[in-house]
């Protein structure tokens, strides 16, 4: 009846899975009541749940990354002290359930908090920015949120029904086969980032279709902001790279369930293919991460030192530049695997090309700073960390990129710095400064300034103390993944690392704080004008928060920061322009569709995992049945009547003219 | 916003729109007639050339694929209407991209593939041990 | 190149020669690159792979000191120049002059596209170069035979077998100092990595596949090796001893190691595989001649995994040594 | 913002790039007067928005696609000691699913030419016999995949046997589903018309449809043609 699942699969033996586990359902369940008595679960799903609408989809987005970045953060913090615990000894977390952290934190990282935040974010601001009303497919939309939720579902369930895939969070055959991974941990893995994968590559088409089909009345390409282009880019990268996951993992699976032969020891399999293709979509899975974050740095930098990008054109270039070259680089992560000489070369310099365009980046940075005026803003703050410390964690990136020097430092606490380097200072400060940028546009304040550059300051600092002995450890020779050591060159680097640690649980409780403060004090940190950082580029042209419309009227644009040149041109006249014709809006009805998908998803995945076989055939004929139903909906959209638009048009204008009247006679 | 209508855009088009080209239902299915003739023209050439002595052995594969990329041709351009016309160009951008990912996943991966078996071949190096 | 081997000695000054330059050029503080720096010289004499006891790991840690050094050559000037910019023109600076029109620059546009690039193109030469002249694959030209040794990554300890002198040794290696070591690697079970970090180049061990790897000891000494692929639960254990002994030392070890130990054949070679970590190094007084390629070929079967279904197969680490 | 003052753009933007369209005077969203298919004139209609997002997924698909003809180009040689394409194939097999599908692509082409003249009977009957090409096809995949099977040739017997299941297999699902979107669409066009979001629909599955036949002219060419000649 419930094929594999009994209750052996709890793991009644490990308290620390069991009581995380059970403290996390306990917190669920708890969040779950409240919403329930207080009755806001009507508003939840009318609002929230079946909201088609971008910007909501964005703000849950980045609430699932931020949760999940909490669960990854937790795993790391288990592992360092595990590490720093484990010297000649045991520690307190025996290899079978340490593995399981590190492929869980590697997999939750990446798919469940790098990508959501990322892919919120470009929810969020992208339609904003291009000046339009939703993108090109809102139900769409939510479906893709919906399911990499069931993704981020899955791998949590994991944690107290059975177990996680205890191979890396790249599960490399023949370990994760049948032979060597029995147990259900690598089937978790599988569906979870099937279903989730699925998600991220309709969001991939619904956003190269957005931004290359639906821009506002003369948005063209070459005024488009640069994390417009950011986000084009990456989309573009998820649309080529996320086809090949599915596939492979699809391979995968279909070795561990019906007996094929692709990556297997016997039969003529060969593991290598699997490596290959992982890669070929693993390389540019770090770019698709990276160049949103990029686009974020040069929408905040750009507007903290109160100047346009400099050299807009060439970031461009730099952008999709590297967006082509990081399709041909993949094989920089197996080097060691032995392809020769010919093989190795022509990859190790097709990635170091990459220094190139985003060294072209860094410079472009540096001089939009140059001759500009520069407010240390928390999210400026950020992004000047970013600066430096990218590119170190890019430097060492190309190191690796050299084969002789990556014979050495392949799969090295070296790598594991490396990464980290790039990926805290790249993407998580990116988050961080996006999320401060973007937060009072969303809610309508400002998150608390103080806390947040405490928060900055000691993230800085406890990653460098954490990573850079990681650097040295690596350059001894320690490899990642140990659940424990003997090498006693090491240890003092693990130690101090341990302490690094301690630093960034700090930091991490000072976001929290960051929130609770701004969210008791917002009346004061409120926002009236939706222009709170006097920004340049359309997004802040209407209220915070945008009304679902975003726009009561398209913005004609008329150069590449349309909204400073209409502050701009507001100042000099002295008034705003002109009001326009009202006219009714056609949107999108809110649909359930997406949770439903997901639901149904979830419950196959479940029981694929389990081998719960009808269950499995009863989610896909629900499914199919929801398409269905979907597809026969015959009213589709809802229209906002014109006063409606006036009304809060007027509203916006009206504030405006009090900010116009603060700035009378001054200089833009 | 934009409204549920069926009216033609001037200048863009997507794929597969065969009203694009303004075609009459005759001269539409005149073109679909084109197509499916040139298609189960090169497909009978495919089957014909496995079969035949006429060309040199190596060089079938070559001619099958080369005749594969020709019916793709085909397709595109009787079938989905894909165009080189400019309101066309995003469309066609598209493929082209789609075009390269796929020479790049495919020719890298074999391109690494047969470095590395080629590598760690077994029989070589029991050869090379046995001296 | 393999003239690396002469170069062993200078490699601490040469290093510091590359890497401490620049900083010294711009005594300007610089909290992250001169930590960086700091923790490679630290690391230069430890045990790691910057203390290369080799003509490989030489020729590897140079490379690499080469290319942080010309790197950093570009990066601290970077790094110094956005903390400068940061700070100059903060909002505060009524000193600075604003300049809300340069946005553009031709001048400065060749040049941030031309250095990277002149710094690559160096980068790649030496890549280019690299790759091919240090294939793992590549013998050692060495006047001396060198020493034959085939290495099966078992779940979770190393076989060794010496094809030449017909026995083998598990979670140890003694190669002959100054000579070099060709491996043939294989794995019986899952992927792993041979590595010995001061030796120089990993390698990947898979099953049904042979890799090749040189290598060369410069002196008499005793090195950590490992795995550097992750395998499985008993993965942190997969670590061996490699001892370089003198010639004559070798030689005794292979006598000594005919006298005890059992004899690694088939049936033994089948036990052997079953899954166990923490494994003390011993010895087998024979070997099957022809059981490396029986591996290779698949004519043994690939290792057994766990033989527990489901969660619960643990492994116990090794706590002392 | 008056849409006379054209110098205005020039003067204010730094950058002095992306000009020389002049279609600027257009308005919000509708007037895309000269617009070039880039979308600049603001918002593409709905129309162009769904058939170039459905081209873009089927763009990501046959990339899916190559990663598995990858799969298969380095897994043709390992038969493990298995029977090998020339064993296997049926050559007559092929050619006939390899006609069905073309002419199903051909009738797919009439039910769009029979849908812009707004027929419904000629649009049903052309998918109709779509459908029934590819019902068809799908029969004879399915019995040289018993067949197959039976003999002792089934996907875990080899590498080799495992890529070509999967690839031929992946197809084989691709037109099931393309078969249930074309009942779908059948219903839907003689319940609901000729109706903007249907018509939408139609030309998406057209797409689709058309496109299975492209990855099948790959496949039988690559994995049949070249396998037999090996
Ligand atoms: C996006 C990717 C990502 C991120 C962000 C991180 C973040 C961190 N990682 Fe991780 N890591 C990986 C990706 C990532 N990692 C991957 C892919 C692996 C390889 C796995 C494998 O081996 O298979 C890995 C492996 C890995 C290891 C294993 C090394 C080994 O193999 O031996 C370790 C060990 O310490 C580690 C540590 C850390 C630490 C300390 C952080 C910290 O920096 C985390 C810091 C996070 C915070 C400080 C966030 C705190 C803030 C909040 C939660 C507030 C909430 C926010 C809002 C309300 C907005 N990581
Ligand atoms: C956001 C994520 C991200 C980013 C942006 C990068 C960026 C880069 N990465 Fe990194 N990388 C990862 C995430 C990322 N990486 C992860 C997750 C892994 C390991 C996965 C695993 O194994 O689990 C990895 C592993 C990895 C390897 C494999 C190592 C190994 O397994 O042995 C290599 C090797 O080439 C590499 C190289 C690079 C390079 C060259 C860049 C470049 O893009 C960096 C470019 C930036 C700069 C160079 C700095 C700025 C430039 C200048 C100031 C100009 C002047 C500089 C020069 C001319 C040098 N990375
Ligand atoms: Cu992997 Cu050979
Ligand atoms: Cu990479």
């Amino acid at each position: 009846m419930f094929g594999k699942l009994t209750w052996q699969a709890i793991p009644w033996d490990q308290p620390i899975p069991l009581v995380a586990g059970s403290v996390v359902v306990l917190i669920v369940l708890a969040v779950l009541a409240w919403v329930v008595i207080k009755g806001y679960l009507p508003y939840l799903w009318r609002e929230w749940i079946t909201s088609v609408d971008h910007k909501r989809i964005g703000v849950m987005y980045t609430l699932l990354g931020a949760v999940m970045l909490l669960r990854g953060f937790i795993d790391a913090i288990m592992m360092r002290s595990q590490q720093a615990a484990a010297f000649r000894a045991a520690g307190y977390l025996p290899p079978e359930h340490y593995d399981q952290i590190f492929s869980a934190h590697g997999t939750i990282m990446i798919f469940f908090a790098a990508m959501p935040i990322v892919i919120g974010l470009m929810n969020f601001a992208v339609p904003l920015q291009l000046g339009v009303r939703d993108v090109a497919f809102p139900t769409l939309n939510s479906t893709s949120f919906w399911l990499t939720a069931t993704g981020a579902l899955l791998v949590n369930i994991s944690l107290v029904i059975g177990e996680f895939a205890r191979t890396g969070w790249l599960v490399y055959p023949p370990l994760s086969g049948l032979p060597y991974s029995p147990g259900v941990g690598v089937d978790y893995y599988l569906w979870a980032l099937l279903i989730s994968g699925v998600g991220t590559l309709m969001t991939g088409i619904n956003f190269v279709t957005t931004i290359l089909k639906i821009r506002a009345p003369g948005m063209s390409y070459l005024r488009m902001t640069i994390f417009c282009w950011t986000a084009l880019a990456a989309n573009l990268l998820i649309v080529a790279a996320f086809p090949i996951l599915t596939a492979t993992l699809a391979m995968l699976a279909l070795d561990r369930y019906l007996d094929f032969h692709f990556f297997t020891n016997e039969a003529g399999g060969n593991m290598m293919m699997f490596i290959n293709l992982i890669w070929a979509w693993g390389h540019p899975e770090v770019y698709i991460l990276v160049l949103p974050a990029f686009g974020i740095f040069s929408e905040v930098i750009s507007t903290f030192s109160g100047k346009p990008l400099f050299n807009y054109r060439s970031m461009v270039a730099a952008t999709m530049f590297i967006c082509l070259v990081s399709y041909m680089v993949w094989l920089h992560h197996f080097f060691t695997m032995g392809a020769g000489g010919n093989v190795n070369a022509f990859f190790g310099i097709s990635t170091s090309i990459i220094a190139v365009g985003t060294g072209v980046k860094i410079y472009n940075w540096l001089f939009t700073m140059y001759g500009g005026r520069i407010r240390f803003a928390t999210p400026m703050l950020w992004s000047m960390g970013f600066l430096v410390t990218f590119v170190i964690g890019g430097m060492t990136g190309v190191l690796l990129a050299v084969p002789p020097a990556d014979f050495l430092l392949h799969n090295s606490l070296f790598l594991v710095a490396h990464f980290h380097n790039v990926i805290i200072g790249g993407v998580l400060f990116a988050a961080f400064a996006g999320i401060t940028y973007w937060f009072p546009k969303a809610f309508g304040f400002k998150l608390d300034e103080g806390w947040g550059k405490i928060a900055f300051w000691l993230s800085l600092i406890g990653f460098y103390v954490v990573f850079m002995p990681l650097y040295v450890a690596g350059l001894l020779g320690m490899t990642r993944r140990l659940q424990h050591y003997d090498v006693a060159a090491w240890r003092p680097w693990v130690l101090v690392a341990g302490i690094g640690i301690i630093i960034m649980i700090c930091a991490a409780a000072c976001q929290v704080v960051q929130f609770v403060v701004s969210i008791r004090r917002r009346d004061e940190l409120r926002d009236e004008t939706g222009d709170p950082w006097d920004g340049r580029s359309l997004e802040w042209a209407t209220a915070s928060p945008p009304p679902p419309f975003n726009f009561a009227v398209l913005p004609d644009v008329r150069g590449e920061e349309p909204y400073w040149e209409i502050k701009r041109r507001a100042i000099e006249t002295q008034q705003l322009s002109a009001e326009p014709k009202y006219e009714p809006i056609e949107m999108p009805r809110n649909s359930p569709t997406g949770f439903i998908t997901a639901f149904f998803c979830t419950m196959t995945g479940f029981a694929l995992i389990w081998h719960i076989w009808w269950m499995v055939g009863l989610g896909i004929v629900a499914a199919y049945a929801v398409f269905v139903w979907f597809a026969w909906r015959d009213v589709t959209e809802y229209s906002i009547p014109a006063e409606e638009v006036a009304r809060f048009d007027r509203a916006r204008r009206q504030a405006r003219e009090q900010w116009l009247a603060q700035h009378a006679g001054q200089p833009a | 916003m934009s409204h549920e209508t069926n009216a033609r855009d001037p200048g863009d088009v997507g794929p597969g729109f065969m009203d694009a080209a303004e075609l009459t239902a005759r001269e539409g299915i005149a073109r679909y007639v084109i197509g499916f003739v040139l298609a189960c023209a090169l497909t009978a050439a495919s089957f014909y050339v496995l079969n035949t002595s006429l060309i040199w052995g190596p060089g079938i594969p070559v001619a099958l694929v080369v005749l594969a990329i020709a019916q793709m041709g085909v397709h595109l351009v009787f079938f989905l209407h894909i165009t080189t016309a400019p309101d066309n160009t995003n469309n066609v951008l598209a493929l082209a991209f789609g075009v390269l990912i796929v020479a790049l996943v495919i020719g890298g991966s074999l391109w690494i593939m047969d470095h590395l078996n080629e590598n760690m071949m077994p029989m070589h190096q029991m050869m090379q041990m046995q001296r | 190149m393999r003239g690396g081997v002469g170069t062993v000695k200078q490699l601490p000054d040469s290093r510091s020669a590359v890497v401490t330059r620049p900083l010294q050029r711009h005594a300007v503080p610089c909290r992250m690159s001169a930590a960086l720096i700091a923790l490679l010289s630290v690391s230069g004499c430890s045990g790691g792979v910057l203390d290369a006891q080799g003509p490989i790991g030489a020729a590897d840690a140079k490379i690499l000191l080469n290319a942080v050094g010309i790197m950093l050559v570009i990066v601290v000037p970077t790094i110094i120049a956005i903390l400068a910019f940061g700070w100059w023109f903060r909002a505060s600076n009524t000193r600075a002059r604003y300049r809300p029109e340069f946005v553009y620059s031709g001048g400065i546009e060749v040049v941030v596209w031309g250095i990277p690039t002149l710094v690559i193109m160096f980068l790649g030469g030496v890549i280019w170069i690299g790759s091919h002249d240090l294939d793992p694959f590549k013998p050692i030209s060495s006047p001396d035979k060198p020493t034959e040794v085939q290495v099966v990554s078992l779940d979770w300890k190393w076989l060794f077998i010496y094809p030449d002198q017909g026995v083998a040794s598990v979670n140890e290696l003694a190669v002959p100092a100054g000579i070099p070591v060709h491996f043939s690697l294989t794995s019986a079970s899952v992927m792993n990595m041979f590595f010995v970090p001061q030796l120089g180049s990993m390698i990947a061990t898979m099953n049904g596949m042979v890799t090749q790897l040189h290598l060369a000891a410069d002196k008499p000494g005793e090195f950590y090796g490992q795995s550097a692929q992750f395998s499985g639960d008993g993965f942190s254990d997969m670590n061996f001893i490699l001892r370089a002994v003198p010639q004559d030392g070798f030689a005794q070890w292979i006598a000594t190691a005919r006298q005890s130990g059992s004899a690694l054949d088939r049936t033994s070679y089948l036990a052997l595989c079953q899954q166990s970590s923490n494994v003390r190094p011993f010895t087998y007084r024979t070997v099957d001649a022809s059981l490396f390629n029986a591996v290779v070929n698949q004519q043994l079967p690939p290792c057994p995994g766990p033989n527990i279904e489901g969660p619960g197969a643990t492994v116990r680490p090794r706590l002392e040594r | 913002m008056s849409a006379t003052d054209t110098s205005f753009d020039r003067a204010t933007d730094p950058y002095r790039v992306g000009h020389g369209r002049e279609w600027l005077s257009a308005g919000a969203g509708r007037g895309y007067v000269h617009a070039t298919g880039h979308g600049e004139g603001g918002p593409a209609s709905k129309r162009v928005i769904v058939g170039y997002g459905f081209w873009i997924f089927l763009l990501s698909d046959i990339v899916m696609f190559s990663a598995f003809f990858a799969a298969h180009a380095v897994l043709q040689t390992a038969t493990a000691g298995g029977p090998s394409g020339r064993e296997l194939f049926n050559w007559w097999s092929i050619v006939l699913q390899t006609f069905l599908l073309l002419v199903s692509s051909f009738t797919c082409g009439l039910s769009a030419v029979a849908t812009e003249a707004r027929s419904q009977l000629w649009t049903q009957l052309a998918l109709l016999v779509t459908g029934l090409l590819g019902v068809g096809f799908l029969a004879l995949e399915g019995r040289d995949f018993a067949g197959m099977v039976l003999q002792g040739a089934g996907p875990d017997r080899s590498a080799f046997l495992s890529s070509l299941f999967a690839v031929v297999g992946l197809h084989g699902l691709h037109v099931s589903a393309g078969l249930l979107w074309l009942g779908t669409m059948m219903a839907q066009i003689f319940v609901k018309g000729f109706r903007a979001d249907i018509l939408r629909r139609m030309v998406c599955f057209n797409l689709f449809w058309h496109a299975l036949d492209i990855i099948w002219v790959a496949l039988f060419t690559i994995v049949y043609l070249i396998g037999l000649g090996r």
